[in-house]
């Protein structure tokens, strides 16, 4: 049970919420009455996408997808001071390895482009990767959030509108109304 | 026939009539130029297509134009040879005819909508010609099913409540079955050889299907051309004579009906070949239900007190015939009903343009108000008996000869239960229309009825005198024909028992 | 990040969403969506995705909160589910 | 510009649109010209770069000049599918744009500006679903689309339209976050978003039998399938396209449906490959199944409608269920998946057809039923030719391009050997040759057919007192509206003449991908 | 309770989909995951800063690597507004029998000055903080889209706590209109003027043709800017827009 417990539930923990979340927003948005209320369901579906999302591109012992400013090395080196370690360990293996860019071209680039204000070790050394989150799946849920508040917009317009020709919000008996009209 | 030229005189022939629409849609507040460009149309059509005749006949050579290349292999495209010309020969001459008949009846009922009428007309002899110069069986389906369309607004001309009823069978059977039955035939055809249709004289489908295929196609593809009326897919025809007269007299007894069999004769010698179904031996399943068809419908056909629909059965019987010929696979079968095709022709028309004569002149329709008819008018019925005849099988007229052929087929082919088929359906056929001409000519006219009575106006008894004239000549020069028919036999040679 | 944390705020995401669901009051229920939203854009900001933390607390928490407040008091604060 | 004509397909009418936006609001009229240069613009810039496919092959194309590595950017991918694609749309709604001369049933006739920005966002957001090769960028579009989409329909007179609307954003959501979802499960397991990216990590050997990759199959194939309206996912579909405003539908009914049967295809030829789909999967049976399903259910729902727009919504879910169930075929020539893409082309032209035709009765009638047709040969002569030719098309009847696609349709159902699915196009062929007879007899005829006694006595009218049914109580149709007409039917024609060509090119870019043939796929 | 039934079967198949993959997901927070690891990530955070000059990777590769995406965010929240317009907007001519309600908020509602005031001083405030995420988006948390909600919000507020018309007087039907419109073509100006230089839609890096003293990096950091203000033009105009219309049933006039 422990076993099962620590591998299935612990370490997809986040997975299992997201998982609950979508199911409980897509049964209201199903089998709810009121239009509102399957609207909630609608954003609740939408944020438990979106919280899988950011789940994905979480990484152990990493910070926030921002490169440091100078002046903040040092306060970032005392709070995070394993990370620190980790992070140069990594850091030395990681600029003869197989990555895609050759970093001395890109630094040469960088150069002859002419930043002369190096920030932090972004400028010094390649970036270690794993040091900050992954920041696709932010960029990506940004543009899912919008399109969440959007939608939510004209699905409440929609509403509104349904209740200036029905009266209504409540879903019977909408359809009860369409009925009688169909048969007057 | 392996040689060909190439040559748009087919295209130009099969779109003469097409054009035709647009004056005469053009020129609908005129009647008479409307009906003058009918006929300009209906000339220039039979002068295309009699250009043809020398150079098909006299040099045995194939006439060829592709409009559209759709796949390499597949193209929507023209090829003239003895049986289409012959047939496009009948339907075209028979059009200029029809054409006249048609003003005088409609005018003599004083029909509404006649531009529709004469439109719709003219794209129904587009789409037949089309039939009859098809190269593949795509362009076959292709015009086969703008027939079927084109004709639906003339079979339901009247717009009344039987009109709709009658149209409605008319396409459920005539679409239904193009679609349920020869669609995908056609496409099985065409995933079968690969990507071919083109009709070739040994079959393009010799060697690439199997025994229960080639079973299954057959059957699909000759009762899926459903226009030749063969039961059980037989009633849209009676069902078809609510049209106008003139309709039912070209399209069905020409136009329509024969481009059903018409099709059914592609499908033997083209698609199969004649040489392959006789391997197969499966051809006798089609004899077999054309036989039943022959008997059975002459038997309703005798029961029938409306004249129309008299003949309509009649035409049933008369188009299995065909099917029946072409199913035995002799030469002389083969020959004989491509030659059928013409001499039920212009037989048919004959008889239908008498009884739409009588409609006109005297308004009946039923067989028992025939009585005296013939003494007030003598060209309609002496017309009437000369079809009869022909359509029998006697002398002198042109449907000896066919029967002839048909009937030395079977004995050919060693089929004598068919050839008894043959002789006793002549016999019925006689006994349906003999007492129609004995109760005209010899029966008194009631009393006081119709004092008045007279010939039909004369553009209804001109034509139909130029048709029995033309079923009596047909006795005397049938050569023409049958060398037409031969020009099938040229390249494979005529398979005996 | 601290996973007991996030834990919690998983746990009470869920009950956040159950609550908005059955409340009868559309209003109560707009404003649990608030909290709801808040909840979840605090789990983000822990996650690392501040930029995404951001965006949900200005749009989820507070402007789709208020457009659900405002089709609220134009239609009916009453549901029967 | 040529370099740059498969941007310049997509942001054409974004850029009218925002200038439709701020003109607009000062000058009503300047909207529908705006409109149409857009359009052209676009329709232009799509034949451009469809012969620049044809000239070069596949053309690429990066945002942003991110080129590599792959992915990194946003890439536009056109190869002869999809730019095929992208010149039906133009022309599609350049029709409709023409036919919207004068925006009908909508509730506020003030709000031609909005209803043009919607149209050409609309626009836009199809053009960008079908150019691009980044997973996550069609999300983005298929919300511009979607969006729009609901816009539109909501912004009908009929009140019914608007819970058709409602019911349309809670199934559309679902189907694109399902889509969303699924995207989510392949960048997990790939790390990829660029098409080609994933259909390389997808087809390594070790992520071959991925359980999360086949999730996201299913989920996306579930979201799009949403969208496309297939069969038990279809509920929104009849109501939504039946109570829009008849200019909205006119470009929704044609586009929306076919666009995403592109998606899939997209997704098949792209994503995933046809080698996972057909040979790690095979799935196709069951696939094929289930669109022999829709088709039958569509028809024959469709035979009990009363409604003209209602009934050609059902005849539109039969038709996804052609598509959905070609593009499954498997058969070893890809004819089914070719013929599926070429009855994308033709049956955006069969229902822009109909659904314009339905307008121009609606506009006439204001009312949908069928019954409200009758005579209507007499009266609107050419709009009933444009009917005609429409559901000639839908039957089936050469040389209409439905029957061309539903050659090739059935061919490849021959060549795989599903029988159901060959039976199930020749049953709705037959359904269809009944709806679309039945609606030609009342208009021939009349709803009350005049009786004819007996022709012998009673052949009174001569062809000037044929008999006049009740005039109707709404406007002429407007000239554009014909002409809209008269043009898709034309291309009615034209494609199915010319089906050749058009399988040719198709057949170009599916060819090489064929997991059956020896040549091993790209 | 049919749709009872079809809801629990639909959520019940999706869940048992959901666990299913579950199974094969990698460990939360692994940093070798396909995802984490995979090429397209490393390559922002590695190069992120050479190529753009920004700090904040979620900016850099929102508005510039996928800038397309970002362009069409903005015209899906134009789209939301001129929806919301499209559907619920009462305009001049209104067909009998779809007269909206006519009411008075006040009535119900008491008005309480305080808030007012309150509000009124805060507001400024608020403004300055959203041009602040606005301009500080290279190097913090937010950026044209956050700063355009908060911006919004401002107005928003003053609608709530004073009235729709006070708020309507400082930013109008028109204005909002014509600075949505403005917004996303300011973005989409961008992609245009890129291609009038011969590079490829959004290359911002040749604007450093027209600005002035700058190398392609740094372009590419003022070119984000640029955009992102255009971005927050447009979210501000319809954020403001769709309160206007849901709160006052698109009449705007009344309001909450």
């Amino acid at each position: 049970m422990r076993e099962f417990f620590e591998s299935y539930i612990v370490p997809y923990f986040n997975f299992w919420v997201y998982v609950i979340l979508m199911m409980i927003g897509m049964f209201a948005m199903i089998t709810k009455n009121n239009l509102i209320k399957k609207l909630i369901g609608m954003s609740i579906f939408q944020t438990a996408i979106i919280l899988f999302y950011v789940s994905l591109g979480v990484k152990d012992g990493a910070t926030i997808p921002i490169y440091f400013h100078e002046h903040k090395e040092e306060s970032h080196a005392e709070g995070t001071s394993e990370d620190a370690h980790h992070k140069e360990e990594e850091s030395s293996h990681e600029s003869v390895g197989p990555g895609i860019l050759t970093d001395a071209e890109r630094k040469q680039a960088h150069l002859e482009a002419g930043d002369h204000t190096p920030h932090g070790e972004a400028a010094g050394h390649a970036v270690n990767p794993d040091e900050f989150t992954n920041p696709l799946p932010h960029v990506l849920m940004l543009t899912a959030i919008v399109v969440g508040v959007a939608t939510l917009g004209v699905a409440l317009a929609v509403c509104q509108l349904i209740y200036r020709e029905f009266g209504t919000l409540e879903e019977s008996e909408i359809l009860t109304q369409i009925k009688q009209s169909n048969h007057g | 026939m392996e040689t060909s030229v190439h040559s748009w005189i087919p295209l130009w022939a099969c779109l003469a009539s097409l054009l035709a629409v647009i004056p005469i849609v053009v020129l609908r507040k005129e009647p008479f130029l409307r009906e003058g460009a009918t006929f300009v149309a209906g000339a220039v059509k039979l002068v295309l297509v009699l250009s043809m005749l020398p150079l098909v006949l006299g040099k045995k050579t194939a006439i060829e134009c592709t409009l559209f290349q759709i796949t390499d292999q597949l193209s929507i495209s023209f090829r003239v040879d003895g049986l289409g010309l012959l047939f496009a020969l009948v339907a075209s001459s028979l059009w200029i005819v029809t054409s006249l008949y048609s003003i005088g009846y409609m005018r003599g009922l004083n029909e509404h909508s006649q531009t529709r009428f004469f439109a719709f007309f003219a794209v129904s002899l587009s789409a037949t010609l089309g039939v009859a110069f098809s190269a593949n069986l795509l362009t076959l389906y292709l015009f086969y099913e703008m027939l079927s369309l084109s004709t639906y607004p003339l079979v339901t001309h009247h717009q009344d409540k039987e009109a709709r009823t009658g149209g409605r069978t008319y396409l459920c059977y005539l679409l239904g079955t193009s679609i349920a039955f020869a669609l995908p035939a056609l496409i099985f055809c065409y995933a079968k050889t690969g990507g071919s249709l083109q009709f070739a004289p040994e079959g393009f489908l010799a060697g690439h299907v199997g025994h229960v295929a080639a079973l299954c196609l057959l059957l699909l593809l000759t009762f899926g051309f459903s226009k030749a009326g063969l039961m059980p897919f037989h009633s849209w025809l009676p069902a078809a004579m609510v049209a106008p007269t003139p309709v039912s007299a070209l399209l069905h007894a020409v136009a329509v009906v024969k481009v059903g069999v018409f099709c059914i004769l592609r499908v033997f010698t083209g698609v199969f070949g004649l040489e392959f179904l006789k391997e197969l031996d499966i051809a006798s399943v089609i004899s077999w239900v054309a036989a039943f068809t022959v008997v059975v419908s002459s038997l309703i056909a005798m029961s029938q007190d409306n004249l129309k629909r008299r003949l309509a059965f009649s035409t049933i019987g008369q188009l299995s015939y065909i099917v029946l010929g072409v199913s035995l696979l002799s030469y002389h079968a083969v020959a004989g009903s491509m030659m059928h095709i013409a001499m039920h022709a212009f037989g048919k028309i004959t008889l239908f343009f008498c009884a739409g004569a009588i409609f006109v002149a005297t308004g009946k329709k039923y067989i028992s108000q025939l009585n005296g008819l013939g003494k007030k008018m003598p060209f309609t019925m002496g017309a009437f008996a000369i079809g009869a005849m022909s359509v029998t099988g006697l002398p002198p007229t042109g449907g000896l000869w066919s029967k002839f052929y048909l009937i030395w087929g079977a004995a050919e082919a060693g089929q004598i239960v068919l050839m008894c088929v043959y002789l006793v359906s002549s016999v019925l056929n006689g006994v349906y229309f003999f007492p129609i001409v004995y109760r005209a000519f010899f029966k008194p006219l009631p009393e006081g009825e119709m004092p008045g009575l007279k010939e039909a106006p004369t553009a209804c008894v001109i034509p139909l005198t130029v048709t029995a004239v033309g079923s009596v000549l047909l006795f005397f020069v049938p050569g023409l024909l049958l060398d037409l028919a031969n020009l099938m036999f040229v390249s494979t040679p005529p398979v005996t028992p | 990040m601290i996973w007991q944390f996030d834990i919690i705020i998983l746990i009470f995401l869920v009950i956040t969403a159950v609550i908005s669901l059955r409340v009868r009051d559309l209003l109560s229920a707009s404003m649990i969506f608030g909290v709801y939203s808040f909840l979840i854009c605090l789990l983000w900001a822990e996650m690392g995705a501040v930029d995404v933390a951001f965006t949900e607390a200005a749009v989820g928490a507070g402007v789709s909160a208020v457009f659900l407040i405002a089709t609220v008091f134009n239609t009916n604060r009453r549901s029967s589910d | 510009m040529a370099d740059q004509s498969p941007v310049i397909v997509v942001v054409a009418p974004l850029f009218a649109a925002l200038l439709a936006g701020l003109i607009g609001m000062r000058e009503k009229r300047a909207c529908l010209p705006l409109t149409l240069l857009g359009l052209v613009v676009s329709l232009s810039a799509a034949i451009v770069l469809f012969r620049r496919v044809l000239a070069e092959g596949e053309v690429r194309y990066f945002l942003g000049g991110w080129d590599k590595p792959l992915g990194i950017g946003i890439e536009l991918r056109i190869d002869t599918v999809n730019g095929l694609v992208l010149i039906v749309i133009a022309i599609v709604s350049l029709i409709s744009a023409i036919f919207s001369f004068r925006p009908h049933g909508q509730r506020d006739t003030e709000k031609n500006m909005h209803f043009y920005i919607l149209f050409l966002l609309l626009c836009a957001g199809l053009f960008g679903i079908t150019a691009t090769a980044d997973a996550f960028n069609l999300y983005v579009l298929v919300e511009v689309s979607s969006l729009t989409s609901y816009a539109l329909v909501a912004m009908g007179s009929l009140r019914r339209g608007t819970v058709a609307a409602f019911n349309y954003i809670i199934m559309g959501t679902i189907g694109a976050s399902f889509y969303l979802l699924g995207v989510g499960y392949l960048y997990m397991q790939t790390g990829a978003l660029n098409m080609e990216g994933i259909r390389v990590v997808v087809n390594q050997p070790d992520v071959l039998a991925s359980k999360a990759v086949l999730v996201a199959f299913v989920f996306i194939l579930t979201g799009v399938w949403i969208k496309t309206a297939f069969f038990p996912l279809h509920g929104w579909l009849p109501n939504a396209y039946a109570y829009a405003p008849t200019t909205s539908s006119t470009l929704l009914a044609p586009l929306m449906t076919k666009v995403f049967v592109y998606v899939m295809i997209r997704i098949m030829l792209s994503v995933f490959g046809l080698v996972w789909v057909f040979e790690h999967l095979s799935w196709s049976h069951i696939v094929v199944w289930l669109s022999v399903i829709a088709i039958l259910a569509g028809s024959i729902i469709a035979l009990t409608q009363t409604e003209l727009k209602k009934m050609l919504g059902f005849l539109i879910i039969a038709e996804v269920g052609y598509m959905v169930g070609g593009a499954w075929l498997a058969d070893e020539g890809l004819w089914g998946f070719k013929g599926a893409i070429y009855h994308i082309v033709s049956d955006a032209f069969m229902t822009s057809c109909l659904f314009i035709a339905a307008g121009i009765f609606y506009r006439r009638h204001d009312c949908h039923d069928i019954a409200s047709l009758d005579g209507a040969f007499k009266r609107m002569p050419l709009t009933m030719t444009g009917l005609l030719v429409g559901g000639l098309a839908m039957i089936g009847v050469p040389p209409t391009c439905g029957f061309f696609s539903k050659w090739y349709l059935i061919r490849g159902g021959i060549d795989s050997g599903h029988w159901g699915y060959v039976v199930a196009l020749i049953i709705s062929s037959l359904v269809n040759a009944v709806l679309f007879f039945r609606i030609f007899e009342i208009a021939f005829f009349g709803k009350k057919p005049v009786e004819h006694a007996d022709h012998g006595d009673s052949h009174g009218h001569g062809e000037e007192h044929a008999p006049a049914p009740a005039e109707p109580t709404g406007q002429a149709p407007m000239p554009t509206a014909l002409v809209a007409l008269m043009l898709s039917a034309g291309f009615i024609l034209l494609i199915g003449i010319f089906n050749g060509q058009i399988m040719e090119w198709i057949s170009l870019t599916v060819d090489p991908l064929n997991p059956f043939t020896k040549t091993p796929p790209l | 309770m049919g749709m009872r039934i079809l809801g629990f079967i639909a959520v019940f198949v999706t869940g048992a989909l959901l666990t299913y993959g579950v199974a094969d997901f990698p460990k939360w927070g692994d940093p070798h995951s396909p995802a984490n690891a995979g090429e397209v990530s490393t390559y922002f955070i590695q190069n992120t800063k050479a190529d753009t000059h920004v700090p904040n990777i979620v900016t850099a590769v929102l508005a510039d690597y996928r800038g397309y995406d970002t362009m069409f965010e903005t015209v899906v929240i134009f789209i939301a507004g001129v929806a919301i317009m499209a559907i619920l907007r009462v305009l001049a001519t209104i067909p009998p029998g779809h007269q909206p309600v006519q009411y008075d908020p006040r009535k119900k509602i008491a008005y309480d000055p305080i808030i007012s005031v309150t509000c009124r001083l805060i507001v400024p405030v608020i403004q300055l903080f959203a041009l602040y995420v606005v301009a500080h988006g290279h190097h913090s948390p937010g950026g044209g889209f956050q700063g355009g909600v908060i911006l919004g919000a401002s107005f928003i507020l003053i609608a709530i706590t004073s009235n729709l018309r006070s708020a309507l007087r400082r930013f109008s039907e028109k204005r909002f209109i014509f600075i949505a419109c403005a917004g996303a073509l300011i973005y989409s100006g961008f992609g245009l003027t890129t291609l009038l230089f011969g590079r490829n839609f959004l290359d911002y890096g040749v604007l450093s043709k027209i600005m002035f003293d700058t190398d392609e990096v740094m372009a590419r950091s003022h070119s984000m800017l640029g955009v992102e203000i255009g971005v927050m033009l447009t979210v501000t105009a319809i954020m403001f827009a769709i309160y206007a219309n849901l709160s006052s049933r698109g009449a705007l006039r009344g309001g909450l």
